[in-house]
């Protein structure tokens, strides 16, 4: 890019403007018009610009800049560097669309007025652009908690609705600790030298104690933000909870901010990897990746079941994350290399997919204001492009080629599958099963995906008031649209964008660059003989193959067709009852992994009027962990309470043995 | 690509979008014989799909685009499966495009437009169907995913028809991880192709279908589609099931033309057997009741890898 | 005792009967004793300032006694004995700790102080050195006097007593603080006496009585 | 000049405010003497930053860097209260809580308690800060019962008790302190007492004379700083007396004691060579963490709530300095700062809340936002800001003192995360609801005083995300006097 200025003052531009955009909300707080048809749209542009020039600057040396603001002594310091322009571009793209969806999505009245909203929106986006530019520890954990802060209260837009507000509480509840623990990580990382920038975090070298507890801290903060099982509970909570928008938001990008920060962390701070920390990052990743789908199989509120579905691919990405660290502290830099890459264009399918599927949802939501899936159904009818648009994101995260989820499927699959030469057995032993891990996830996504499309969009309608529902308007197709549109790009072009992210790998790893095969269209990670993917080839095969299919039937028999009733074998009254309801759907998943679910059943009784079969899946996590810890907090509150039991006499005594203990210690 | 590549790429997808049916027959010809019925003919199935081309399709009223379509990708699928499993010649210029992983995704990609098709119209049947056919696949997919890595650690790459030459180049041992996912692959060959003792392609019975009740609303040319599709994805399995485990005799560059027309002899004759020894293996045993199913796919699963495991721990 | 002159001698038993006396304020139970208990103390602490003032010839030292009388020998007795007789609590209730067990921790309250005095005492140039650990006691008993009371007043008692303790801790040290803080603490106290009683006539108008046990209702366990 | 002016106009508020505090003016005149006070310390201010510290009156004075930003802040948070007070103290007396009388006991011991605490903090005697401190606690007494519940009398009753025998052990430490150093400077009485002169012979006193005074003035001046377990007084106090003494208390009275605190600290840890009283300020200062937050966790009364989160940050505040260290003091100093600010902006937001709804009961208070934007906007960043959130100044000093402490004392890591984690589940869970949801208020006949809040939050906010150089300058120097291992 050859702007009069550079490529990170123009990131801090568009940030700021993010920002005074935001502000601007605030001039007429009440205008629908004004925050939807101007704001919104100013959004995208900026959010345009901000992906073109972080992707223009991949590649390129890093820039720095030192900023007049915060402590004494410490400023902040901003830095932009292949890996936050790879972040920065997924952030700008994918809210670029999202702002377009949003321009037409809000509605007025519906809690928080469209000037705060709007300033809460772009306050969100603007400190997730500061927390992928920060370059000092201060900074960064401003930003990161404005992050927090700002989405809270995206999150409680409603916030009449005491469930939405408790599941903002918990969410900006686990946050904050996560936070703590970054924190002190970076209290450990910066190694007595009480400069926080991260330059010197680098330059200190750590005794391997220190660095893997900096380690385990950083994977604990990052991990609650990213909804690293056991620390997910707030994620299924708090993406129902918000707006649509916000939830496609907080689900495609905010989560991506957390595995920023473990890669920069482990990659970039910390000078030397174990690759024991590598097994802890895969196996949380891999329980997370499998409890989420399980979970997403069971759930009956399709914003709740895409939130569960995100705790999956945070798992598949932070599995990524564990490999490249195996790879990594083993010495097998080119597999690291890999694995990485596998992690990233994960970071961006999931990004662009989930984003789509929850502005699907949203749409479906305003259309229907219905989340439970047992009222829906045969929507694809009413609302083609709606249902048309999902279809992609649902087959992308599904894993099928030729779309985006098979690529990083494939790239990881690969990583797993050359990993044979790790100089620790056991671990040699470890990784196939991870392997079959991610392999039934993805098979289990699918099921997740037949569930959560076939029942909201095919079939009868479940209920009647859905033959009124309205397709999306414009700004919400063309939302969409883009969105979709990057699935298929990422899809059969996946040799170029690897190309790109490939500097990241040559910054964190140090590995030559352009290893990545010489033809544009074909993917090789390591030798065309040893496993190449060309999607372009495949899907110009398959179109072929159709059109060929359709003209051949066409030619030799061109026949009428008729419509008639389905066939009902013989029982007459066939209604939209007697199709699978969701929780059909998830039976057999429940069946299987009964072991993992809290269930409770109620079962009719043989002579009801009105038989009720209902079930109820819950987190044995919550009950096992979390209100234990809960309870153990109550009771300590009640003992210290006894403290406190309001007679003078008593609080003098107080007074006195202290003193007394005091002077005797000091004798 | 050299002219034989293209063409043994053009015999393999033509052969196999033509042969598919048949051997489907010779399948049910055999089932016959091993039941004393009299045996329909090897051709009965081509006879099926000609009468069904013939008939006006006929639609549910409900019944969308995607309905519509998904025919047609199905059978696009399975050709394009077809195009990278290396039965006869192993260098297919596709292959290249898609290794066993794409695979594995293009049967994926099938499975799922089948059930989406299958819950559109919004029958009692359809959905049922659909749900069944999902659970068989979440295990029998990373099942077969598993076994194409055994084959693919075995010569390190993930390409077929180098894992064909690389296993056939292999001088004749014994290979446990193989026999281990040799089982594997025939219970996953099974269930994903609707035979007993997973499903029954012969009856009707409403409690126990999997895959023909997701058909129940096709007709005419729609279900032709359908009908075909099914029997290509059984005799693609076969041919992963030869490149896997009967690796020899597929012609190759270095054999030229003459290796490619030796191979297809050779592989009629394996498909012969292959499908006799199918139609054996289900007539001895009883179908299973739809709840036991994931207990024996996960069966397949475990198979799988340990076969995995017996290698990096063996080696072989 | 050898060859101690007379004054010190005679200080020496001024601090013996200031300990006593705070041992038996610690025990009495009726508030007016212990008011004129209070002023004897206060009369004791005038008489101890005086004879070291003579010793030392200090000034500012008969300043302080002359301080102290006017302010604890007749000022604060007449004013308590005035609050007591308008709203007569002549006694206070059973105390909480029972007196037997509170004259046994004195006592040790009493060796750990001396104890606590050794090395300043070793230290201070002063020839009052060795009443310090006893100021010390009689601070610490006041305290455990306040503890143990449950009458408002009784409490304020125990407090100025401790006061006195202060003083004579500060004069058996350095023979007195600076003039400055002499006044301003002579101030405090009697401005403290004076919200003190302004404090008394609102407690007893809302409890119409002095018992601590109204004043419990303000806790965190239920 | 400037500082006859500084003491001298709060004195004659309260003389004047006492014969006329019950007038229709009352209030505005208050704030009239509390802005003439705020001029005076600007002057002093600048003067100091020009001069650089200076002693006046006989010696009887100081004001240095580490004093003279705490005499700024108090003035103007002094000045911020008074105008706060205006339309609340109104409000109060036409509900009919205040009598006229009280209104005028009200506004002159308002102008007293203020200039003791600026004499506390501008004397150089130790003697005067003791009498200084002990006349603080003399004039909010009085105003801790100014509405004569039964609840409010047995907060005043707890806070005179036990803040009288504290500042007595106090007194004697003081007395213990010249006592040593008397032995150093010689009989001359009137220097032995001047913190200079102490400072300057701190290596040469007696370390375990010392030793014993700094128990006694720990202790003493500790109960004022409300650590546990000397807290005891603290909520009463807080929750009973009127909402503008909670935010003076809680705001300023709490950075005197702990000044004081610090102050001796200084010359014992000069002495001692040892880290001893760092070790107690930073046991004290734990103890008082993890209680207060466990405490948090069943409040009810809302002003209570905010009264314990007071006694938390004074036990971080106490920890930091206990730390030492330029990082960490300068932390403590930034977070006495900020805190002070955050709090007394909470108590205003608290205080027109609970007017609004007429209770102080949590349960009793839903959905400001609804009702009053602005007063929930208030209360809900004031709480975030006090919880640590950024980029709000606590967040600032809670990220220096974290870090610190996990490089200094690693052990104390997991319980300052409990601590803050237990702070925040308990503070958040509270006020969400209040400041969200259906509300329950009902309108009043002033309007709030909210400049008084907005200023104090964006100062706050300016605090977290830039710290002007001539104030870092005076930190760095108030953080160099402390000194420490």
């Amino acid at each position: 890019m050859n702007l009069p200025v550079s490529d990170l003052e123009a990131c801090l531009a568009l940030l700021a403007a993010w920002g005074g955009i935001g502000l601007a909300g605030l001039l007429r707080p009440r205008s629908l018009r004004f925050a939807g048809r101007t704001l919104f749209p100013l959004g995208a542009v900026c959010g345009v610009g901000l992906a073109i020039v972080a992707a223009g600057h991949l590649g390129q040396p890093p820039q720095s800049e030192v900023l007049p603001l915060g402590l004494p002594g410490m400023p902040f310091h901003i830095r932009l560097d292949a890996l936050s322009c790879v972040f920065l571009s997924l952030l700008g793209s994918v809210s670029a669309a999202i702002s377009v969806f949003s321009a037409g999505y809000f509605r007025q009245g519906e809690g928080t007025l469209p000037g705060l909203l709007c300033l809460e929106y772009h306050l969100f986006l603007a400190s997730m652009g500061m927390v992928l530019l920060a370059d000092d520890a201060y900074s960064f954990m401003v930003a990161w908690e404005t992050m927090a802060l700002s989405s809270y209260f995206l999150v409680t837009t409603q916030h009449r609705i005491p469930e939405i507000r408790a599941a903002g509480f918990l969410y900006l509840l686990i946050a904050h600790v996560g936070a703590l623990g970054i924190l002190l990580s970076f209290g450990v990382l910066q190694g007595g030298t009480w400069q926080f920038t991260f330059d010197a975090m680098r330059a200190a070298h750590l005794a391997p104690a220190w660095a893997s507890v900096a380690f385990c801290l950083a994977l604990f903060g990052f991990g609650a933000k990213a909804g690293l099982v056991p620390l997910h509970v707030w994620l299924p909570e708090a993406h129902p909870a918000a707006p649509s928008p916000v939830s496609a938001l907080m689900s495609g990008v905010m989560l991506k901010t957390a595995v920023y920060g473990v890669l920069r962390v482990t990659f970039d701070l910390l000078g030397s990897q174990q690759w024991w920390w590598g097994l802890v990052a895969l196996g949380l990743g891999l329980m997370s990746a499998f409890y989420g789908v399980i979970f997403a199989a069971v759930q009956t509120d399709m914003k709740r079941l895409l939130a569960w579905s995100s705790i999956e691919n945070v798992g598949i990405v932070f599995t990524g994350v564990g490999l490249t660290i195996v790879f990594k502290g083993a010495g097998l830099v080119p597999l690291a290399a890999l694995s990485l890459i596998a992690t990233l264009y994960h970071c961006l399918n999931h990004a662009y997919m989930k984003s789509l599927l929850f502005l699907g949802t949203g749409s479906v939501l305003h259309a229907t204001g219905e989340r439970n899936l047992g009222r829906l159904g045969g929507l694809i009818h009413r609302m083609p492009w709606v249902a048309w648009l999902t279809l992609v994101g649902a087959l992308a995260i599904a894993g099928l080629p030729p779309l985006n989820g098979f690529v990083s499927e494939w790239l990881l699959l690969q990583a797993f599958l050359f990993a044979g030469d790790v100089p620790h057995t056991f671990v040699n032993m470890l990784l196939p099963v991870g392997a079959a891990v991610v392999a039934l996830c993805t098979a289990l996504a699918g099921y997740v995906m037949v569930k959560f499309y076939g029942v909201i969009f095919l079939g009868q309608r479940r209920e009647a008031g859905l033959a009124t529902a309205k397709d999306a308007g414009v700004s919400e197709r063309l939302g969409m649209g883009a969105l979709a549109l990057g699935c298929l790009v990422l899809g059969l072009v996946p040799a170029q964008v690897i190309r790109l992210l490939d500097a990241v790998a040559h910054e964190l790893l140090q590995v030559p660059s352009g290893r990545w095969g010489s033809q544009w269209w074909l993917l090789a990670p390591a030798a065309a003989r040893q496993a190449s993917y060309g999607p372009l080839a495949l899907f110009a095969l398959l179109l072929l193959t159709m059109l060929l299919t359709v003209y051949g039937v066409r030619l030799l028999y061109r026949r009428r067709e008729r419509r008639s009733a389905p066939w009902d074998c013989g029982f007459a009254a066939l209604d939209a009852r007697m199709q699978d309801t969701a929780e059909g759907f998830g039976q057999p998943i429940r069946h299987i992994f009964e072991p993992f679910f809290r269930m409770s059943r109620q079962l009719p009784a043989p002579d009801d009027e009105h038989p009720v079969y209902r079930v109820t899946v819950g987190d044995r996590l919550w009950s096992v962990l979390y209100l234990p810890l809960a309870q153990a907090v109550h009771a300590t509150a009640n003992l210290v309470a006894r403290l406190q039991q309001g007679r003078i006499s008593t609080y003098l005594t107080y007074s006195f043995a202290t003193l007394l203990l005091l002077l005797a210690f000091v004798l | 690509m050299t002219p034989l590549a293209a063409a043994t790429q053009l015999l393999e997808v033509l052969s196999a979008t033509l042969a598919a049916p048949m051997f489907l027959g010779w399948v049910n010809q055999c089932r016959a014989w091993l039941q004393n019925r009299r045996a329909p003919s090897v051709l009965q199935p081509y006879f099926g799909l000609r009468k069904l081309l013939h008939k006006d399709a006929v639609l549910a009223e409900n019944a969308s685009p995607l309905f519509r379509a998904a025919p047609y990708v199905v059978f696009g699928t399975m050709v394009v499966a077809a195009a990278i499993i290396p039965s006869m010649g192993t260098g297919l210029p596709m292959s290249t495009a898609a290794d066993g992983i794409a695979l594995v995704g293009l049967l994926a990609t099938a499975r799922m437009f089948l059930s989406l098709a299958a819950m559109d119209v919004g029958t009692a049947f359809g959905s049922l169907g659909a749900r069944r056919e999902m659970m068989v696949g979440f295990l029998a997919e990373p099942a077969l995913l598993m076994i194409l890595f055994v084959a693919a650690l075995l010569s390190s790459t993930t390409s077929l028809p180098l894992i064909a030459e690389g296993l056939s180049s292999h001088v004749l041992g014994v290979y446990p991880s193989l026999a281990f996912t040799a089982v594997a692959f025939v219970l996953v060959l099974l269930a994903e192709n609707a035979r007993i003792p997973i499903d029954n392609p012969s009856t009707h019975l409403e409690l126990t279908m999997i895959h023909e009740a997701m058909l129940l609303e096709y007709s005419a040319r729609h279900l032709a589609l359908m009908e075909w599709a099914a029997a290509l994805k059984l005799f693609n399995y076969a041919c992963i099931g030869f490149a896997l485990f009967l690796p020899w005799g597929a012609g190759n560059e270095a054999s030229g033309p003459l290796g490619l027309l030796l191979a297809v002899p050779l592989l009629a004759i394996k498909l012969v057997v292959a499908g006799a020894v199918l139609a054996l293996i289900e007539t001895l045993s009883a179908k299973l009741r739809v709840f036991r199913a994931p207990e024996f796919l996960a069966t397949a699963f475990l198979l799988a890898v340990l076969g995995l495991l017996v290698h990096l721990l063996l080696g072989a | 005792m050898h060859s101690l002159s007379l004054d010190l001698q005679l200080l020496n038993a001024c601090a013996a009967l200031l300990l006593l006396l705070s041992f038996s304020m610690l025990a009495q139970r009726r508030t007016v004793t212990l008011v004129n208990l209070l002023a004897l103390q206060g009369a004791l602490l005038v008489g101890a300032t005086l004879i070291v003032a003579w010793r030392t010839g200090e000034a500012h030292l008969y300043l302080s006694a002359l301080l102290t009388l006017a302010l604890k020998v007749v000022g604060l007795p007449l004013l308590l004995h005035r609050l007591i007789r308008r709203m007569d609590v002549y006694w206070d209730t059973e105390p909480v700790i029972n007196p037997s067990a509170t004259m046994l921790i004195g006592l040790l309250v009493v060796v750990f102080s001396f104890g606590l005095a050794q090395p300043i005492s070793a230290l201070a140039s002063t020839a009052t050195r060795s009443t310090l650990g006893i100021a010390i006691a009689v601070i610490l008993l006041s305290f455990l006097a306040m503890i143990t009371r449950r009458k408002a007043m009784s409490q304020v008692v125990a407090f100025l007593s401790m006061e006195n303790g202060l003083f004579f801790g500060a004069m058996s040290a350095t023979y007195g603080m600076p003039m400055v803080v002499e006044l301003g603490v002579a101030l405090d106290v009697l401005v403290a006496m004076l919200v003190l009683g302004v404090f008394f006539f609102q407690i007893r108008e809302q409890f119409d009585s002095l018992d601590l046990y109204h004043l419990e209702t303000l806790k965190e366990r239920e | 000049m400037e500082l006859i002016l500084l003491l001298a106009s709060p004195l004659l508020g309260a003389v004047l405010l006492a014969l006329y505090g019950h007038g229709r003016r009352g209030p505005e005149i208050n704030a009239l003497f509390s802005g003439l006070t705020f001029l005076a310390a600007c002057a002093l201010t600048m003067r100091v930053i020009a001069a650089g510290s200076l002693l006046l009156g006989r010696e009887q004075f100081l004001v240095d860097p580490f004093n003279v930003f705490l005499v700024t802040l108090t003035a103007f948070v002094g000045l911020t209260t008074s105008l706060f007070s205006r339309p609340y103290m109104r409000i109060e007396a036409e509900h009919g809580r205040l009598s006229p009388g009280r209104l005028r006991l009200y506004h002159s011991m308002y102008q007293l308690f203020t200039a003791t605490m600026l004499l506390a903090l501008t004397t150089n005697n130790l003697g005067l800060l003791w009498v200084a401190m002990e006349a603080a606690t003399l004039s909010t007494v009085l105003l801790v019962t100014l509405y004569r519940t039964p609840a409010s009398l047995e907060a005043g009753w707890k806070y005179f008790i036990l803040c009288g025998v504290g500042i007595a052990q106090a007194l004697f430490g003081t007395m213990l302190l010249y006592f040593a150093a008397e032995r150093v400077l010689g009989a001359a009485g009137v220097t032995a007492l001047l913190w200079t002169h102490l400072d300057a012979v701190k290596g040469q006193l007696e370390p375990t004379v010392l030793s014993l005074a700094f128990v006694f003035l720990l202790v003493g001046y500790g109960t004022k700083v409300g650590l546990a377990p000397l807290h005891n007084w603290l909520p009463d106090a807080h929750a009973e007396g009127p909402t503008p003494i909670s935010a003076v208390l809680s705001g300023l009275l709490l950075n005197v004691a702990i000044y004081a605190i610090v102050r001796c600290k200084v010359l014992v840890e000069g002495s001692l060579r040892s880290t001893l009283p760092s070790q107690m300020l930073m046991g004290f200062g734990l103890l008082s963490m993890v209680l207060a937050a466990f405490f948090l966790w069943r409040q009810r009364d809302i002003k209570r709530l905010f009264a314990y989160s007071s006694i938390e940050h004074m036990g971080i505040i106490t920890f930091a300095f206990g730390m030492g260290g330029p990082v960490a003091n300068f932390a403590a100093l930034l977070h006495m700062t900020v805190h002070s600010l955050t709090k007394s902006a909470i108590f205003f937001a608290v205080g027109h809340a609970c007017q609004k709804s007429g209770s102080q009961l949590i349960e009793d208070i839903r959905g400001l936002v609804t009702v009053s934007p602005t007063i929930g906007w208030g209360l809900m960043l004031g709480s975030l800001a006090i919880l640590g959130m950024p980029p709000f100044g606590v967040f600032a000093s809670e990220f220096l003192i974290l870090t610190t402490a996990m490089k200094l004392q690693p052990w104390a890591t997991p319980l300052l995360l409990l601590t803050l984690g237990v702070a925040f589940a308990a503070i958040f869970s509270k006020v969400q609801p209040m400041v969200f949801g259906e509300t329950t208020a009902r309108r009043l006949p002033h309007p709030p005083a909210l400049l008084p809040v907005f200023v104090h939050l964006a100062f706050v906010l300016v605090l977290g995300l830039y710290v002007p150089p001539y104030l870092a300058g005076w930190y760095h120097d108030a953080a160099r006097l402390i000194g420490g291992p």
